[in-house]
């Protein structure tokens, strides 16, 4: 197991975003995240990397305990993320960015190499010819391959993905999909999170769902898609939720 | 030492509203627009001579004076904005610094060429307060009443009125405020000749008990950073009440200690309070 | 620094060898037949900007008008023939250190100034002094009243002021004159250099009278709000108050004070009741003593200095009021007095060196003993203390109601100076 | 039917940066039409240069027959044209409640200020939940839902979306789905920038596709979405 | 060392360089005291820059140090007869050590309020030296001038103190450089920008951030003690200057934060500006308020400082303008 969530549980003030959540996940497995609006994905990945530390619970990444310890201290051991709102450094060029993912990550690069490294990783996510840009010309989209680009610059172990499909078309998002299926390939254990179910039925070993911080239902894709709790909180009406099926699947 | 206490407390507390005031001007600016306003001091001294000016030139009543130099206040806000702070509203962090601290050089450098370092007093009194061991100017209990008048009011003005929250708005996100039919320049020229009011009102009020020159605004510059912690960035309550900390602390402290400690006590607890609650006594946590 | 410098600077290494090697027009051969005109530059710089700017303007005007009064009298005639006439050039020093040195070494080098008067203000003048002291030229220090810069081995340095350690001695004489049976006095002052030093020596010197000192406080420099302050002085119960600070927080403890109603027989502050604008504070003036480097009324005359055997030099004092009335519109303050005095003092030494060599000028100084309108000076000597003013005295004002209820200053110390008795009690 | 927005040879860009090169485009008035087109093409671009976030360079923009290109940003929602902006925009350090007042604060919204509010908390009743959050501590869909009911609280007469359905869980796609109906049958005239070019292309009557700065398709929705090209290039098949 | 070939670096040191050198050839001891008030803010800006350009904490009283160095140095040399080398390190090392110690505290704060808790320190470490009498409280403690006779009279020492001076300088702007051309500048920078997103990215903020507040303590801790020893006394409120403070940050932001030449142009600028109105026949009456003008009129104009200016109206210099 490279990472186990111990009966997690997170509050904000008097909302309950995370409640006894527990999960463990293999190397080299994609899991999915996925849950409505609000259901709590993001801060289990905010608790799981550090940025919160839970009331309850317990996180062991790679077989220590890495409870509220802080998010550069995971970061070293090989954890990596992406934000779902994204997080540019915007006076820094953008091969900048993707170096700082690599001086400071897993690998602990120095500058050279950590240059080298960000221009294949930038060629990689498709942000080679705007590697001299500042960050804080691109748009959204491209943002968010940038915030690809600096986690896979950390060589990390496990990739936290939160929404990177997010904003991509129809054909960007199968080629994001072959891209992520590519960096499990190369042994990267990911969580993803997200609310492009066909993708994410696609390419998720085994997938969670979240709903109101609760865990309403676990197991392989074709199990949570027929899951009628899950069904009911998050892809709404059945017979709708069909005809999107169809509508994504065409 | 126990009959010291009480007067000591109710003459620092009731300067502290005084500092409170003027705190809340540099807040407002600082909390709403994040420009730290270098001006601040400069414009306070403005105050005090505005309303020593009118004083000794006309004999109108000082608290009349107040509503004539708050006006000028507001303008001369909105005139500073203007010129030297809209053009670098957007431009890199601390720019604005820059900016007013042009203004506040140009302010003194005027200043001092046409009024003198010479310290002024307003002739004027309005007698003493007894009451046991207390006594007290009556121009203080004045200014005290002044300044929750004017925290109600710029409380109401922000959080209940149209303009204010227009204000919080385009603060908080400029574009936004524009796509939703908020005119940011305007709001933000408002806001900025508040803070100057704010300002110009405290040397006004200050202006009725203290002797003062053209360089006297500074301490009060300094003590409102101070209180802008201890009550939290943008909010007038919040001002308030850390001025009222700030007086009370160096209204006590001589009863224990020599006074030259007063400042050592003061900013040291600043730091202090600082790292205990980082964004304010008042300010929400984290 | 490598080699170069010391190199480049040797002329500047040794002070005295400095300036003779100056091309100035003063060290032309004396031999020369025909009458001469030799003038002499006086560099200084002013606070035009920030705090000092008040008293610093009235001691350039002082200075000016000293001047102008020689240069319009034709100069000085020296034995040689030669006349003696005086320029001046400054900069502004904005009342801080950080530029003191680079405009005193401007002038001392670029601006090939002959002689040099202090900035205003003790602390400004100490970096001053550095620079005086170093290129060997004569600086007459006016304005800047602490002991210390006379402590630290300078030879060309030579103070105006009554120093700090007298400044309120006199105050102590005077009380006790008043009234025997007083002994508590409070020394509460600001803690600032000036201050610290003159209530440091006035509390020694009242303790050695045989007085109380029940209360010996400073105040923060930035302090507006004297009430808690005044409450404690009220608790420690003293008859008397001695000390302050500066202009700004002197006004103000005095109309708090006032205010307060603080039961207080006698009240004596420094530096700001000599002022003018004391008077805005109408009541809260009434009664209190301030110590002053001169005053308009103070009569110094010609037979003053012979009866100590001075040389008597410039005009007397209500000359200098109605000519510096006559240039400026305001009656002079004592700052502007001391401006007057520092070239006085100059004109002093030339006249007796009867040369405008520097090191006659600086000799004619170690020997002065001069008498002007602005009272005696003399300078200590000793290697401890050179350039320490000794000749020159306080005298002590106090803020009076007049016959038709106006406030008026009168000199009540020393006795024999007094214009009026001194109000006592005043509260 | 007329055109209440009129957009011609529109051109705009960011300092010297030309992104727009010559937009035609209009609105039909209570039509439901979409813009598509891939990453970076200059869809956002085009709503700021309408709203007025930036300046024309050449061109004009008519709304109801009368010029509104050169109008400042501020002054648009008052003629009734409101966007939902691309990365929400919200006034994160403002209560969820104060970030929908503040979206009615145009003149002709302030009078319905109150049954808006009640509509939109009919719509996304989480938001009534999280009433008096601070809106940046929102999750990220509830963020959007936020952008989405603070653009309806202005009472627009053309409202646009820029990426309408990003981060939202299917389940709120579907409700948006309906809701985007209704407002078409209340008369409400519409334009919707989406990369979710399926959803996009089912839900509106007529679509433009956009690609370099400039529209190289346009017609029935439906029609589109059978052009072969759109079916290559955004549509993966 | 790649870094060491940079054009940029070689472009600051060689103006710093031709300027410090100015004072050489001409001889003039005036020259020499205005190149030492400009070297002093360069050297200042620099510093200051290490940690309010590159890491984008505001530190309005970074003055603190160059007064509490600068008090330690004229201690020791006035009242502990040690060098004037021995006090120059001490200054560096007390100034350094404070900020070790701060760093670990107030660093915590962001934005507006750690520069308020620096305004706090600055004040409070004024008033404090205020009432400790060791160091002469309000009275402050003046140099004997016979003290100058160890460095071959006034003339030399105040020679010498300008050629470390300019040594100094030096240093500060090839550390500034280097710091900025580092993985640690690399993390600093990304700090700047985002310092959450960078915690996650794994840049250790809170060393980061207290080396680069150390780094730039140390040497206006060293400076204040050249300055007072030059100056021959120490006084509180010279030494704590809180208006000093705001002008080093003017002098970075006119430059150009954020960059190597940026703080050097800003301060030499800044402080010729000031100069030449303060001597100017025309202005000197007015100087204050003219500086004011000028500055507002560049403020406004060239917002992002004159480095920033530069390199972006003219890209080709990018490499050179670091
Ligand atoms: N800092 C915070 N303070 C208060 N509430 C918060 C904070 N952060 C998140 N929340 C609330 O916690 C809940 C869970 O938020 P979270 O961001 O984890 O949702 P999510 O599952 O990622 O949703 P989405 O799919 O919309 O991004 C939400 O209701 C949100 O409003
Ligand atoms: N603020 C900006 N400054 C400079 N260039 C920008 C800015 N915003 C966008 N751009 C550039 O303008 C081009 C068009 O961007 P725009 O955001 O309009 O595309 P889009 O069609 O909305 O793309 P997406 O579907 O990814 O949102 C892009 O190349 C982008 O990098
Ligand atoms: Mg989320
Ligand atoms: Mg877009």
């Amino acid at each position: 197991m490279i990472l186990q969530v111990q009966g997690v549980s997170k509050w904000f003030g008097g909302l309950k975003a995370l409640s006894q959540v527990t999960l463990d996940l293999p190397q080299g497995q994609i899991l999915g995240l996925i849950g409505p609006n609000g259901a709590g994905k993001t801060t289990l990945f905010n608790v799981i990397n550090g940025v919160y530390a839970p009331e309850e619970g317990r996180v062991i990444f790679m077989g220590q305990d890495v409870t509220g310890k802080k998010p550069y201290h995971v970061a070293h051991m090989g954890m990596a993320r992406t934000h779902q709102i994204v997080q540019p450094l915007n006076e820094l060029t953008v091969r900048e960015n993707v170096m700082v993912g690599a001086c400071f990550g897993r690998e602990n690069h120095n500058l050279n190499e950590a240059q080298q490294i960000a221009e294949q990783v930038l060629e990689f996510v498709g942000l080679g010819d705007r590697a001299d840009q500042f960050a804080g010309s691109l748009n959204v989209a491209q943002k968010k391959r940038l915030e690809l680009a600096r986690a896979l610059a950390s060589r990390p172990k496990l990739l936290l993905l939160d929404e990177v499909l997010a904003g991509l078309n129809p054909s960007e998002i199968a080629s994001m999909i072959q891209t992520v299926s590519a960096i499990r390939d190369q042994g990267v254990t990911i969580i993803m999170i997200e609310h492009v179910m066909h993708a994410v039925m696609r390419v998720s070993d085994r997938i969670v769902v979240l709903d109101y911080g609760q865990q309403i239902a676990e197991g392989s894709p074709e199990e949570v898609s027929k899951n009628p709790k899950v069904i009911e909180a998050y892809l709404g009406d059945p017979k709708l939720a069909e005809r999107l099926g169809r509508l994504s699947h065409d | 030492m126990s009959d010291i206490l009480l007067p000591s407390l109710v003459d620092g507390l009731l300067l502290g509203f005084v500092y409170g005031i003027a705190a809340m001007g540099l807040s407002l600016i600082w909390g709403v627009m994040d420009v730290i306003n270098l001006s601040h001091g400069p414009i306070i001294a403005l105050g005090m001579f505005g309303i020593y000016l009118i004083f000794t030139n006309t004999g109108l009543n000082p608290y009349l004076a107040l509503f004539v130099v708050a006006l000028a206040g507001l303008l001369l806000g909105m005139i500073i904005y203007g010129v030297a702070v809209h053009r670098v509203i957007d431009a890199p962090h601390l720019s604005t610094l820059l900016a007013t601290f042009s203004v506040n050089m140009i302010i003194i450098g005027i200043g001092t060429a046409l009024l003198t370092t010479t310290p002024r007093n307003i002739d004027f009194t309005l007698g003493s307060l007894s009451v046991g061991p207390i006594t007290v100017p009556w121009t203080r209990v004045a200014a005290a009443f002044a300044t929750m008048l004017v925290t109600g009011l710029l409380y109401l003005f922000l959080y209940v009125s149209r303009p204010g929250k227009y204000i919080r708005a385009v603060a908080n996100n400029r574009v936004a405020a524009e796509l939703m039919g908020i005119p940011s320049a305007r709001i933000l020229a408002l806001s900025f000749g508040l803070g100057t009011m704010l300002a110009a009102i405290a040397g006004g009020l200050i202006a009725t008990f203290f002797p003062f020159t053209i360089l006297s605004g500074g301490s009060y510059e300094l003590k409102s950073f101070v209180i802008c912690v201890l009550g939290g960035l943008g909010n007038p309550l919040g001002a308030l009440f850390g001025g009222l900390i700030l007086g009370g602390l160096e209204g006590l402290t001589p009863a224990f200690m020599p006074t030259t400690w007063v400042p050592v006590l003061e900013f040291g607890l600043f730091v202090l309070i600082l790292l205990v609650r980082p964004s304010g006594l008042l300010g929400s946590k984290s | 620094g490598g080699g170069a410098p010391a190199e480049e600077a040797a002329p500047t290494e040794a002070p005295s060898s400095g300036v003779s090697e100056e091309p100035a027009p003063a060290t032309e051969a004396p031999g020369a037949p025909e009458a001469k005109e030799v003038t002499l530059k006086i560099g200084f710089t002013a606070s035009v900007t920030g705090k000092y700017e008040v008293s610093s303007a009235a001691q350039v005007n002082g200075l000016k008008l000293w001047m102008d009064s020689v240069n319009e009298a034709g100069g000085i005639e020296l034995s040689d023939g030669t006349v003696v006439t005086f320029d001046y050039i400054f900069y502004d020093d904005e009342s801080n250190k950080e530029r003191v040195q680079e405009l005193y070494t401007r002038l001392a080098t670029e601006d090939n100034a002959d002689l040099l008067i202090s900035p205003y203000s003790s602390g400004l003048t100490a970096a001053a002094a550095v620079i005086a002291e170093q290129y060997g030229k004569v600086m007459i220090t006016t304005g800047a009243a602490s002991d210390s810069t006379y402590q630290q081995g300078y030879t060309h340095v030579f103070q105006a002021y009554t120093p700090a350690s007298r400044y309120l001695t006199g105050a102590v004489d005077l009380l006790a004159s008043l009234d025997p049976n007083v002994t508590k006095v409070a020394l509460v002052y600001e803690n600032s250099k000036f201050s610290t030093s003159v209530v440091t020596a006035a509390r020694d010197y009242a303790e050695a009278q045989g007085y109380e000192v029940v209360l010996f406080e400073g105040y923060d420099p930035e302090t507006a709000d004297f009430a808690p302050f005044i409450n404690k002085i009220e608790a420690a119960g003293p008859d008397a108050i001695l000390g302050g600070g500066h202009r700004v927080d002197g006004k103000a403890f005095a109309k708090q004070l006032y205010e307060k109603g603080t039961p207080i027989k006698f009240f004596a502050l420094l530096v700001a009741p000599p002022e003018p604008e004391f008077a805005e504070l109408g009541d809260a003036a009434v009664g209190v003593i301030g110590p002053s480097q001169w005053e308009p009324l103070a009569a110094f005359t010609p037979a003053s200095a012979e009866a100590i055997g001075a040389t008597w030099l410039g005009p007397l004092g209500n000359e200098f009021v109605s000519a510096f009335e006559a240039a400026y519109g305001d009656e002079p303050s004592y700052h502007a007095a001391g401006g007057y005095a520092a070239g006085l003092i100059l004109e002093g030494a030339i006249r007796s060196a009867d040369s405008t060599d520097p090191e006659a000028i600086l000799a004619a100084l170690n020997g002065m003993d001069l008498m002007t309108f602005y009272g005696h000076i003399k300078f200590d000597t000793s290697p401890e203390n050179h350039g320490l003013q000794i000749g020159h005295s306080m005298v002590y004002i106090q803020w009076q109601r007049d016959a038709s209820g106006n406030l008026v200053k009168q000199v009540v110390w020393p006795k024999e100076g007094a214009t009026a008795e001194a109000i006592y009690p005043i509260r | 039917m007329m055109a209440l927005l009129e957009i011609q040879d529109l051109e705009s860009g960011y300092g010297e940066v030309q992104i727009l090169w010559g937009v035609n485009l209009s609105l039909e008035k209570g039509r439901l039409t979409s813009l598509v087109g891939g990453n970076g093409v200059g869809k956002t671009t085009l709503l700021r240069t309408i709203t007025g976030t930036i300046k024309p360079w050449r061109g004009s923009v008519r709304f109801n027959g009368q010029e509104i290109g050169h109008l400042p940003a501020y002054r648009k929602p008052d003629l009734g044209v409101v966007l939902v902006p691309e990365g929400r925009q919200l006034f994160t350090d403002m209560s969820v409640r104060e970030n929908l007042e503040m979206g009615a604060t145009n003149s002709r919204a302030r009078a319905h200020a109150a049954q808006n509010l009640e509509r939109v908390f009919g719509l996304f009743p989480r938001l009534k939940e999280r009433e008096s959050q601070r809106a940046g501590t929102l999750s990220g869909g509830e963020q959007q839902m936020l952008a989405v009911a603070r653009g309806l609280m202005a009472e627009p007469e053309v409202l646009m979306f820029d990426e309408l359905y990003l981060g939202l869980a299917p389940v709120l796609v579907l409700n948006l789905f309906e809701t985007l109906q209704q407002l078409k049958r209340e008369g409400l005239t519409m334009l919707l920038v989406e990369q979710n070019v399926h959803m996009a292309l089912s839900v509106s009557d007529y679509a433009y596709v956009m690609a370099e700065g400039r529209i190289t398709l346009e017609g029935p929705a439906a029609e589109v979405a059978q052009q072969d090209e759109v079916k290559k290039a955004y549509l993966g098949i | 060392m790649r870094a060491l070939r940079s054009p940029g670096l070689w472009l600051a040191l060689a103006l710093t360089a031709a300027a410090g050198a100015w004072p050489y050839f001409t001889g003039s001891a005036s020259n020499r005291e205005v190149a030492f008030t400009i070297l002093l803010s360069v050297a200042l800006a620099s510093s200051l820059n290490i940690l309010l350009g590159y890491t984008g904490y505001v530190s309005f009283g970074h003055i603190v140090f160059y007064g509490l160095g600068g008090y330690m140095g004229i201690y020791l040399l006035s009242e502990r007869g040690v060098s004037l080398w021995l006090a120059v390190l001490a200054g560096g090392a007390i100034a350094g050590l404070l900020a070790l110690l701060l760093g670990a505290s107030i660093l915590r704060l962001r934005g507006a309020y750690f520069a308020l808790a620096t305004i706090g320190v600055n004040e409070a470490a004024r008033a404090f030296i205020n009432n400790f009498q060791p160091f002469g409280g309000p009275i402050g403690m003046t140099l004997n001038f016979r003290l100058y006779d160890h460095y071959g009279g006034a003339a030399r020492a105040l020679w010498m103190v300008y050629g470390v001076m300019l040594g100094l300088t030096l240093l500060v702007i090839l550390v500034s450089y280097l710091v900025k051309n580092s993985k640690f500048g690399l993390g600093l920078l990304a700090i700047r920008e985002n310092e959450d997103a960078a915690e996650i990215m794994g840049v250790t903020a809170p060393q980061a951030k207290t080396w680069a507040y150390v780094l730039s303590a140390i040497f206006p801790g060293m400076i204040g003690v050249l300055f007072f020893f030059k100056n021959g006394n120490i006084e509180p409120h010279d030494a704590f200057r809180l208006h000093l403070s705001i002008e080093m940050i003017v002098m970075v932001m006119l430059g150009g934060y954020g960059t190597v030449l940026g703080p050097v142009l800003g301060a030499a600028g800044y402080q010729r500006l000031r100069g030449m109105l303060l001597v100017s026949p025309i202005f000197k009456n007015i100087q204050l308020a003219v500086a004011g003008g000028l500055l507002l009129i560049i403020v406004l104009f060239v917002p992002a400082g004159a480095v920033g200016w530069l390199r972006h109206r003219v890209p080709v210099l990018r490499k050179v303008l670091e």
